[in-house]
């Protein structure tokens, strides 16, 4: 099994992550990748926040979950912190498996869990200057909340 | 007890600080009495009175604010996570 | 609505497409990628045979059947046809979206369908130069049958 | 009628070729009745006698074998697909 986890400023190569994990021989791999949107017509930026010490360690203990749900062969998770423009990407998270479901499936569960169960907070900052914390979403925790009760295939 | 404490998010902004060092008196058991005894020292630290909107990590684990603090080094202190 | 299909020999560059799709500025990007994956210890290659007049179509009608059933910005797929060696891309799948919900599950739909309603055949090649075509598999089969009951968020 | 025939995966080994122009007789109304019509020629042929591991395509949509092919400019007659 091969995680990588980062927790970075710097922006990410897809090509790199994602040839890494077809490198591991598995034939199927999944990739999600979050990228900062113009939610309201005049957010310019979201700024990440999060709690470098605990952060990396949250990450690697879903993937760890993800391991043990799904028969895969390697996992990458890649979460971005600090002011990301409209645009940039916030995340990827990535599997390779034997099977195409399973990298899937374990793709869902790794960025709805990351959602809610990684040290990250998010601020939206206007064109305007004014700035405002993202309130957690209901859909979210029940996203998270619906692969506890998942039986995986 | 010494107590290492940090602030993230909107509690961060309202205390002003990322942080703090403090002497947890005897007779604080969980997170929830540390957030009551923040609350009482009033202005910024109010935010600690809106427990049904704060989370917490002991150690750099999740926790609910029931949990014990006996024995911890570092406690967290932030808003639900919305990363991701 | 942003939909690419390839049918090529080429390989493709995964930067490249997946970039195309982050920049439709819908926040959620996912992918599927498939590679030939040494089944037997002896097999060295894949060779895929396409029906090169109908493929690109039949791609293109499985595509608009998931803009049709999500909400999607964009979709791509490109289908390799040719001898592959073990660790080639055979087929990427991708799709853009505002709900990374819709653009993980578009993806498996894509590649489930993919593998029943495009005319492409699998040939394993082993290392003695014996080959035999790939049997179809009951569960591929099942996998896009539960597509056609399944209703989408 | 004159109808372009394709042939793919092993029924194109089977039949030793890619593809050939036939001239269908009155009679023949389907797919069906065409796999029949070529698999009487013996010889390689005979793998259209399998028909429940054939499948078709007129003119580039998949059909069933039961479909007419009145009209038609192309049948591909292959094995199910296992692509992707």
């Amino acid at each position: 099994m091969s995680i990588l986890i980062g927790v970075q400023a710097a922006d990410f190569s897809l090509a790199t992550e994602l040839e890494r994990l077809e490198a591991l021989g598995g034939g199927a791999v999944a990739s999600f990748t979050g990228i900062v949107r113009a939610d309201a017509a005049d957010t310019v930026a979201l700024e990440l926040e999060t709690y470098p010490a605990m952060a990396e360690q949250a990450l690697r203990a879903i993937a760890q979950t993800a391991t043990e749900r799904w028969p895969l062969l390697g996992v990458t998770m890649i979460h971005r912190y600090g002011r990301l423009p409209v645009g940039a990407r916030i995340v990827l998270v990535a599997t390779a498996s034997r099977h195409r479901g399973a990298a899937m499936e374990a793709c869902a569960f790794l960025i709805d869990w990351a959602k809610t169960a990684a040290p990250f907070w998010k601020k939206e900052w206007q064109s305007d200057g004014a700035a405002q914390w993202v309130e957690p979403r209901a859909a979210d925790d029940a996203a998270a909340a619906a692969w506890r009760a998942h039986d995986p295939k | 007890m010494k107590l290492d404490l940090l602030y993230f998010s909107w509690v961060r902004e309202a205390v002003g600080r990322d942080g703090e060092i403090v002497d947890v008196p005897a007779g604080v058991a969980t997170v929830e009495d540390l957030l009551a005894l923040l609350a009482a020292r009033g202005e910024g630290y109010g935010v600690f009175a809106t427990t049904e909107r704060l989370r917490c990590a002991i150690d750099q684990t999740f926790a609910p604010l029931s949990a014990a603090i006996a024995g911890a080094r570092e406690v967290a202190i932030f808003p639900p996570v919305t990363g991701g």
